[in-house]
């Protein structure tokens, strides 16, 4: 199986050559670079499949493949010369995350044909480009072995994104959307930056991976109480990790970054499901996951990330129950489930984390597909309020788009609940010893019942009751291309949870936590890098109520309980033939969550209301101080010019007296330095 | 009996101061010709006075090439005059500011 | 070598061939009095005029007035009334070369005007004065070559009789002449009566002689006398205060003959500042004598020249006027090389040197242009100029090629002796001249740039014709520009030229 | 005689240019500027250099002719390529190339005599970076400001005359300036050099220094003349507060110009900067000013992308971008470390490309409508989608993506600077330096969002078509050359540092 990773590179390159073909050739091509990107997408998925398989069989591939830069430069640490590189990294993690971006691109790239093509789009090229150029950047960022490619890739991720989700930039919305997706996450990514530069400063590497990575000389230099950059080893790794966190809060929608993503389903619902749901958003996560072994290091990132998690959990899920927009209430979704993943991984729970991000990948793909599916039979109307009784006449539709539903609204035993589960029952038993981490997961926990709230909200409205418009009455007919992507997807949101079955594992002992022994390095990995070695470093004293079978059965109950009653509650409200609206009966409240906490208005007047005046009233300095002075030297030049010209006033009378009277002046000059009056 | 040779600076200062004075009052061209002739004298009394003083007769000399070279000046003095009397009617020095600043 | 043969007088043959032109010129105008034929005139004029040229380089590069091995040693005539040295010669070059490019010039700018003869001829004993005031090492073969060089000059500014402004400027011209001429005169009076002699050298002796004994009764009166004729060379290079004829002269003359009077009337007014003040006062025992450097003399009005010409050529309306002005601003350069030789070193006036003959170019292109435009009748203003560029692209990239020279811009060959002149300073230990240099380049560039921008940026305010392409007048333009750039690339030689030259007088 | 030749064929081509008659004088130019492009590259491919040029370094192309003898120094020609200069002179001639042919279009009056000008000044460009002894480097130098001032002078917007006089005599005073320092401080050294030659007057400062000059003690007039020569480039970098000329010169300047202007005439600035101040002196001349200079290069930063985001039209964002831009080099120069220094260099370069591909794509969407000014115009990717495409590659270029060779320059000195132990709170600097990349992010993609996208509608009501092919392969060569880069900056990065190390260790005498 060894020199099955000779083909890695291919795994991003393919898309690459998709991209470009579909940009020089789209337009000449059968489906306008369809073929070309469903082929790419394709092999990808088969080598990344392969690639797990050769993980599987127990080995790893670390290796740089090309030196993007070298130099001299001392690191805080004392490691002479650097090396900025490409190079792959596939562990257990890497290949697991390969075959869920590869998985879910070729799924949307098929899907496209029904829902782009299909519709008489225009700029497919530039749509397919789009997407192959995606999927090479989330590739290449996912088996980067160094926090630099990493970066690379992160960015022009978000490139991709920006484009896509401008995608109809006829529209006046789409282009603003994008330019704010860019900016928001750009905003972290500064501060993603500013981590990267400061680590590779500061250890001389930024390989993730081995005995050379920055992880293991954190490490070093905390054990030896190194002083870096005028701080203690501890806190300066603090630093850095919470800078490199500022893009991971960016690129996954975090609270106080999350405001691009609703905006962003300005994009088609493809590229919602692609990059705003399943994988793009998962980068953040992903990195976190990746470098796990740093945050380890520092009991103070963790804390904060397991917050931000937790807050944004519950946050984002309390404006998704006002949504009318199908695809905002799954936006707001996705940075809530995000939220958990950070949840998790913030109080240590890797594979939680990493299990949560898996499943959310397939149920949220899946959801923004069958959204997708559910806006081509409802004539490319979003309005939830317009929908209705679509149960019957679309029943693929229905039924996957309901298995999605219940994953993420966490209903056993669909695949969310146990990842979610994971997640809860990890913060819980930290919770009992800290209470900040306490705070955290009461947040999260609440927020599992507007999940479930939100979530079954939108699938009464979608789907049962009356149609309450002509579009609903008479949906548009839908292909294959969108059915088939529907229910592999439909399938995995069920049975993914099967992949880690922590609770069973603790109720039963039986052995089905694959995930686990899979991240552990049990099948194959790189030292350092494994969940075992993670659980070593970050020390987190944790609890039990009573036996750790009755923790684990007290946060599961728990949690199933509000899913349910959330469930529940959208039933009662809405599973009825002719739902009215609530909104009203929330008063202020209702207000506030409906303008989305007035979040969207502080970051607008953070640029224009604050930053725009401002750069103008630094213009109009530049133009009349600054400037002004330049001009005034000129001005006054001139004007001593205008003075000086006019001793010659055209008498010549006058100048032979100026000529005797300049004449005497130096007369009497010359005259008193020699003496002649004496 | 000799006249002390600053006597004749003196009086050729004099001359020269009367010269100017003539030269920054007068507005007339041909006047302002006059003036300029007395302090050219003045240089010539200077100059006769001191080839005696110093017992050389280079100042002597010179001051016969001076008092040609004057007359030619005068000359193309005139002739200046005369087209400026033809262009301005006038031969009033101040008269002619077409030009200035 | 051939020239081992020649008898000593030969050594003046730049300057009398050019006196002997003046003379031809009179002959062909007794033959064919009132004769028109502008072929002949300028044809000999300008062959004149470059023979000279020719023998002046010639004696030049075969060592006539050079001391040394190779050298045939300073030539003295006529009891050191006259000398030929290697400074001699380069002014002379200086002379020829402007009156050649003048003559030239003149073909075309003097079509159909009367008196062509008298004109050409007047140029030509011009010429012969300057060239005289070269090689002139005498009070009195100084003030005789000066009014040689004046009177003609007088007349020349005046010879549009029927042109207000040129009588204008002729009168004005005149006036001042006299009176400098006065103030010149008298201030040699003082010398003689100081020292007793007029010739340089004796005069240096006697000064020393007297520093030596009891220092004499009459530093006041000497001092006085050098500083009036400080007057009279001031008023030949139209330094501050003497300058005031200058922009009224230039602006009313005929454009050729303010290239003239600007280019080579003023080189002739350097070259005898820098003799007489190198030769006759040597800098310490005149020092000792009068109580003051006479160097200070220099500095304020090096200071005050290119301050005053500088400023009041900014904001001028007239082309030919900015120009005056900004010759009025490189006597103030040029002075430089007067108020350096402080340090007692010849570099500085090398450079000065260097400068005029720079300046010889450029100086005399940029008025040249003027004659252009004016033989075009476009009229006189920045704003007549605008847009010649269009139709005259070559005559007006050579403009900017003066232009550009004379503000010091590299690559032309102003930038190098503008440099030179700058080291000069800082060297000689004049900081705030070398500062005002700087700051009046800077302020000049705008001016000069002003005339670029009008020919090359500035749309046409009324519509012209195609305008005509006088051979001349071209030919000299052209000339002078390539001159002002090759003198960029070629500017080794001039540099030794000018420093042997000025060693030589220093020494 | 391969340097000869390129200067030899710029300025040869630009007098039959001049001469030739208009129609054919664009097709001609290009023709007679693919002989130094094609020379350049081939001298890059054959470049055997190593280490720096002022500082002892093995020359390329090297050759050396007496000139002038004045007082006690001598001038001469004196020419050569380092990893700094080679990599500035191929910049130069391919972007002067693809410069002129992005003029075809919008040029079209007195052709002969603009093209005849770009050649010209593209001789004088390249004279600027091969120049290895101070007179013919300054003759160059300034020399590149005539043929500038003519090209925005003639050819320029309607403020042009205001705005090329202010470029012309701004930018001179500023020369003079450091004219006049530089020739004070190679007085100052008096007999320790004998002449101009860079690399000997390095020598000499780096070996004790001027002894004093007019009773001025010799680290005293080290540290004036540091500061002047600073002022001095820093005019033409331009540096915040000495920036003002820049917009508008910009903003007037026709298209290739522009292109030019801010693609080299700027990098003239750095690289003097680099050479002069950052080469030549001794590091405990410089210390006292690390920290004034960090915070011009921060302020530069922020303050020039502040302005660029009060801006509506298109070439005076690209042109305070500029200013923020050359702020990072600043940055580079004075974290002294390699990839600091080797940053800026690289950024040189890249900067160049990438302001040339913005001030082009400006261009091609100004061809069309006749207006540059956001809110005239939106969804111009309706209708010129190629050109926008580019536009927006660029615009992408300039906010540092990665695997575009902005963000290797901005990274390398991002990097550089932030372990730099020679400059104080370096970290803090080069955080707040950083925050640029996130407003240049704000002001282009606020650009974008008015112009270029939205429902397609435009005030000056011209019929605007997709852009002719010659107009927009240019920008494609640019595009390939910034990805290039981006991709392998080893290309010249290596080459680069190479040049830059001997600086450094000079530095540490």
């Amino acid at each position: 199986m060894e020199g099955v990773f000779n083909y890695a590179p291919a795994i991003a390159v393919f898309p690459l050559v998709a991209f470009v073909v579909a940009l020089a050739f789209g337009n000449y091509l059968p489906k306008k670079g369809a073929i070309p990107g469903i082929i790419a997408t394709g092999g990808s998925l088969l080598l990344s499949a392969l690639m797990l398989a050769a993980v599987a069989s127990g080995e790893v591939y670390h290796e740089t493949l090309y030196e993007w830069a070298i130099g001299d430069a001392t690191s805080a640490t004392d490691v002479t010369g650097i090396e900025f590189t490409f190079g792959i990294l596939i562990d257990p993690l890497a290949a697991l995350m390969l075959v869920i971006v590869s998985l879910v691109a070729f799924l949307v790239h098929v899907f496209s044909l029904g829902y782009m093509n299909a519709e008489g789009e225009t700029g497919l090229p530039r749509y397919y480009a789009g997407l192959g150029l995606f999927t090479f950047s989330m590739l290449a960022f996912v088996y980067a072995d160094n926090l630099l490619m990493a970066f690379m890739f992160f960015e022009l991720v978000g490139l991709c994104s920006f484009l896509l989700i401008g995608f109809w930039f006829r529209t006046k919305s789409a282009p603003s959307a994008a330019k704010k997706a860019f900016l928001v996450t750009r905003f972290g990514d500064y501060f993603f930056l500013v981590g990267v530069v400061a680590i590779a400063a500061t250890f001389g590497t930024l390989q993730f991976a081995g005995d050379d990575s920055f992880v293991a000389a954190a490490q070093t230099a905390i054990d030896d109480g190194t002083t870096l950059f005028g701080f203690d080893a501890q806190t300066w790794v603090t630093i850095t990790g919470l800078l490199v966190l500022g893009g991971v809060l960016g690129k996954s929608a975090q609270f106080p970054f999350h405001t691009w993503l609703p905006d962003a389903m300005e994009g088609p619902t493809t590229v919602s499901a692609l990059i705003h749901a399943a994988t793009m958003v998962a980068a953040g996560v992903y990195l976190v996951a990746r470098m796990f072994g740093y945050y380890a290091l520092s009991p103070t990132a963790l804390a904060i990330i397991a917050f931000v998690g937790g807050f944004t959990a519950l946050f984002a899920a309390t404006m998704g129950v006002v949504k009318d927009d199908i695809k905002q209430v799954l936006a707001y979704s996705t940075i809530s489930q995000y939220g958990y993943m950070m949840l998790g991984l913030g109080v240590g729970g890797y594979v939680a984390g990493v299990f949560h991000l898996m499943n959310h990948a397939f149920f949220k793909a899946l959801l923004f597909l069958g959204a997708g599916s559910v806006i081509v039979l409802m004539h490319h109307e979003q309005d939830m309020w317009k929908m209705g009784g679509l149960k019957e006449k679309a029943p693929v539709t229905y039924w996957t788009f309901l298995a999605g539903a219940l994953a993420l609204a966490g209903i056993i035993p669909f695949s969310g609940f146990w990842s979610k589960d994971e997640i809860l029952y990890d913060a819980f038993i930290v919770g009992l010893e800290e209470p900040i981490i306490l705070a955290a997961y009461a947040m999260g926990l609440v927020a599992v019942f507007f999940t479930g709230f939100y979530t079954f909200r939108m699938v009464f409205l979608t789907f049962h009751g009356e149609p309450r418009s002509d579009a609903a009455e008479d949906p548009h007919p839908i292909g294959w291309s969108i059915k088939a992507p529907l229910i592999v997807l439909g399938v995995l949101a069920v049975v993914a949870g099967a992949a880690n079955l922590a609770p069973v594992y603790k109720l039963t002992g039986l052995e089905f936590t694959f995930l686990e022994s899979w991240l552990d390095g049990e099948y194959g990995a790189i030292e350092g890098v494994t969940y075992g070695a993670y659980a070593e470093l970050a020390h987190y004293d944790s609890g039990f109520i009573g036996t750790e079978e009755t923790t684990v059965l007290i946060a599961a109950g728990l949690s199933l309980l509000l899913a349910f009653s959330g469930a529940g509650a959208a039933w009662k409200l809405y599973n009825v033939p002719e739902p009215v609206v609530y909104r009203d009966r929330l008063g202020r409240i209702g207000d506030v969550v409906e303008a989305n906490y007035y979040q969207d208005e502080y970051q607008v007047w953070l640029a224009e209301g604050l930053t725009l005046p401002l750069s103008r009233a630094a213009d109009r300095f530049d133009q009349t101080a600054i400037d002004g002075a330049v001009d005034g030297v000129s001005t006054a030049s001139l004007f001593g010019s205008d003075r000086m010209k006019r001793l010659q006033t055209g008498i010549v009378t006058n100048y032979a007296a100026l000529i005797v009277t300049g004449f005497i002046v130096l007369l009497l000059v010359l005259g008193y330095a020699g003496g002649w009056f004496i | 009996m000799t006249v002390a040779i600053e006597y004749y600076v003196l009086l050729s200062m004099a001359l020269f101061c009367i010269g100017l004075f003539g030269i920054l009052t007068r507005r007339n061209a041909l006047m302002f010709l006059m003036s300029v002739e007395l302090m050219l004298n003045a240089a010539n009394i200077n100059l006769i006075a001191f080839a005696f003083y110093h017992g050389n007769l280079t100042g002597q000399v010179f001051g016969l090439f001076v008092m040609a070279l004057a007359a030619a000046e005068v000359a193309v003095g005139l002739g200046i005059i005369l087209v400026l009397y033809r262009n301005f009617r006038d031969v009033d020095v101040t008269v002619p500011t077409t030009m200035r600043w | 070598m051939v020239l081992v043969e020649l008898p000593e007088w030969a050594a003046l043959a730049p300057m009398l061939l050019l006196a002997g032109t003046a003379l031809a010129l009179f002959v062909i105008d007794s033959i064919s009095p009132r004769s028109t034929n502008r072929t002949i005139l300028a044809g000999t004029a300008t062959a004149g005029s470059l023979a000279a040229l020719a023998v002046a380089v010639w004696f030049t590069a075969a060592g006539v007035g050079a001391p040394g091995m190779d050298g045939f040693g300073v030539i003295e005539l006529f009891d050191g009334q006259l000398i030929v040295d290697q400074m001699a010669l380069y002014f002379m070059i200086v002379v020829a070369v402007v009156t050649a490019l003048v003559s030239v010039a003149s073909y075309d700018y003097m079509e159909g005007h009367a008196y062509q003869a008298e004109y050409y001829s007047l140029v030509m004993l011009a010429a012969t004065g300057m060239a005289t005031m070269a090689a002139a090492n005498s009070l009195v073969t100084i003030f005789i070559a000066l009014e040689l060089a004046s009177l003609p000059s007088y007349a020349l500014v005046s010879i549009l009789k029927d042109n207000r402004g040129s009588v204008e400027a002729g009168l004005k011209y005149f006036l001042v002449g006299a009176l400098s001429s006065a103030i010149f005169v008298y201030g040699i009076s003082l010398v003689y009566g100081a020292t007793g002699f007029l010739q340089l050298d004796a005069i240096a002796v006697e000064l020393e002689a007297l520093a030596a004994g009891d220092g004499g009764d009459f530093g006041g009166l000497l001092g006085l006398g050098i500083l009036m004729l400080i007057g009279g060379f001031a008023f030949k290079t139209a330094s501050v205060p003497f300058h005031f004829w200058a922009p009224e002269a230039y602006e009313g003359a005929p454009a050729p003959i303010s290239a003239f009077l600007s280019s080579a009337s003023k080189a002739a007014g350097f070259v005898i500042a820098f003799r007489v003040f190198t030769t006759a006062f040597p800098l310490d025992v005149t020092t000792e004598l009068i109580g003051v450097d006479w160097t200070v003399a220099f500095v304020i009005l090096a200071v005050v020249t290119m301050t005053v010409g500088n400023f009041a050529a900014a904001t001028q309306d007239n082309v030919k006027r900015m120009l005056a002005y900004s010759s009025i601003g490189h006597a103030g350069y040029a002075l430089i090389g007067l108020a350096g030789l402080g340090a007692g070193s010849e570099t500085v006036m090398g450079a000065a040197m260097m400068h005029l003959l720079v300046y010889g170019f450029m100086n005399t292109g940029a008025f040249l242009f003027v004659g252009l435009a004016e033989h075009w009748g476009v009229g006189r203003t920045f704003e007549d100029y605008n847009g010649l560029a269009k139709q005259a692209p070559i005559a007006c990239a050579a403009l900017a090629v003066f232009m550009f020279s004379l503000a010091g811009i590299p690559p032309f060959g102003g930038f190098f002796s503008k440099y030179f002149l700058f080291t000069g300073a800082i060297e000689a230990g004049l900081l705030v001249v070398a500062a005002a240099l700087v700051v009046n380049s800077a302020l000049s560039l705008y001016y000069y740039a002003r005339l670029v921008k009008a020919v090359w940026i500035d749309d046409p305010v009324v519509e012209r014709d195609s305008l005509s392409q006088p051979t001349g007048l071209y030919a000299a333009i052209v000339f002078a520009a390539v001159m002002t750039v090759v003198l960029l690339p070629g500017f080794g030689p001039v540099v030794d030229t000018a420093l042997d030259a000025a060693a030589v007088v220093v020494a | 005689m391969m340097i000869e030749a390129l200067i030899g064929v710029a300025l040869i081509g630009a007098l039959v240019t001049f001469l030739a008659p208009n129609r054919i004088a664009g097709k001609l130019a290009f023709a007679i500027s693919l002989i130094p492009a094609a020379l350049s590259l081939w001298m890059f491919a054959t470049f055997d250099g190593s280490g720096n040029a002022l500082l002892g370094g093995e020359l390329a192309f090297e050759s050396q002719a007496e000139w002038i003898q004045f007082g006690a120094y001598a001038i001469s020609w004196f020419v050569g390529l380092d990893g700094i200069s080679l990599p500035l002179v191929v910049l130069t001639t391919i972007l002067v190339s693809l410069a002129i042919v992005s003029s075809w279009t919008p040029i079209d009056d007195r052709e002969s005599q603009f093209y005849g000008l770009v050649l010209f000044i593209e001789a004088n460009l390249i004279g600027v970076f091969v120049a290895l002894d101070f007179f013919l480097w300054f003759i160059f130098w300034e020399a590149v400001l005539i043929p500038m001032y003519l090209l925005i002078g003639i050819w320029g917007g309607p403020r042009r005359k205001y705005a090329a006089i202010k470029f012309f005599v701004y930018t001179n005073v500023a020369s003079l300036l450091m004219f006049g320092a530089f020739i004070a401080l190679v007085f100052g050294l008096g007999d320790a050099v004998t002449s101009f030659a860079l690399p000997e007057i390095t020598a000499a400062m780096l070996d004790g220094g001027p002894d004093g000059f007019f009773g001025v003690g010799g680290t005293t007039l080290m540290s004036a003349v540091f500061v002047a020569m600073f002022i001095g480039f820093a005019v033409k970098v331009p540096v915040v507060p000495f920036h003002t000329w820049l917009p508008d010169a910009h903003v007037e300047a026709p298209t290739p110009a522009s292109v030019l202007l801010a693609g080299i005439l700027l990098k003239m600035g750095t690289y003097a900067l680099l050479r002069f101040n950052f080469t030549m002196f001794p590091t405990d001349v410089i210390e006292p000013f690390v920290v004034p200079i960090a915070v011009i290069a921060v302020i530069s930063v922020i303050y020039g992308a502040m302005l660029a985001l009060a801006q509506t039209d298109l070439k005076r964002i690209v042109a305070y971008s500029s200013v923020s831009s050359m702020g990072y080099v600043i940055l580079g120069l004075i974290a002294f470390t390699q990839f600091g220094v080797g940053g800026a260099t690289f950024q040189m370069v890249s900067h160049g490309l990438i302001s040339g591909l913005m001030f082009m794509a400006v261009g091609v969407i100004y061809n069309a409508t006749h207006t540059r000014m956001v809110t005239d115009m939106s969804g111009m990717a309706d209708r010129m989608p190629v050109a926008v495409g580019i536009l927006i590659a660029g615009a992408f270029g300039y906010m540092g993506l990665p695997l575009m060779s902005g963000f290797a320059a901005e990274y390398f000195i991002f990097f550089g600077a932030f372990g730099s132990e020679f400059l104080e709170y370096a970290p803090i600097f080069t955080a707040l330096a950083m925050f640029g990349i996130v407003v240049v992010a704000g002001y282009l993609l606020f650009a974008m969002q008015r112009a270029v996208f939205g429902p397609y509608n435009l005030e000056t009501d011209y019929d605007v078509r997709r852009a002719p092919l010659h107009d927009v392969a240019p920008m494609f060569v640019l595009l390939g050359l910034i990805i290039a880069l981006g991709v392998a900056p080893d290309l010249i990065f290596e080459m680069i540092t190479d040049a830059v190390d001997p600086i450094l260790e000079g530095g540490e005498l």
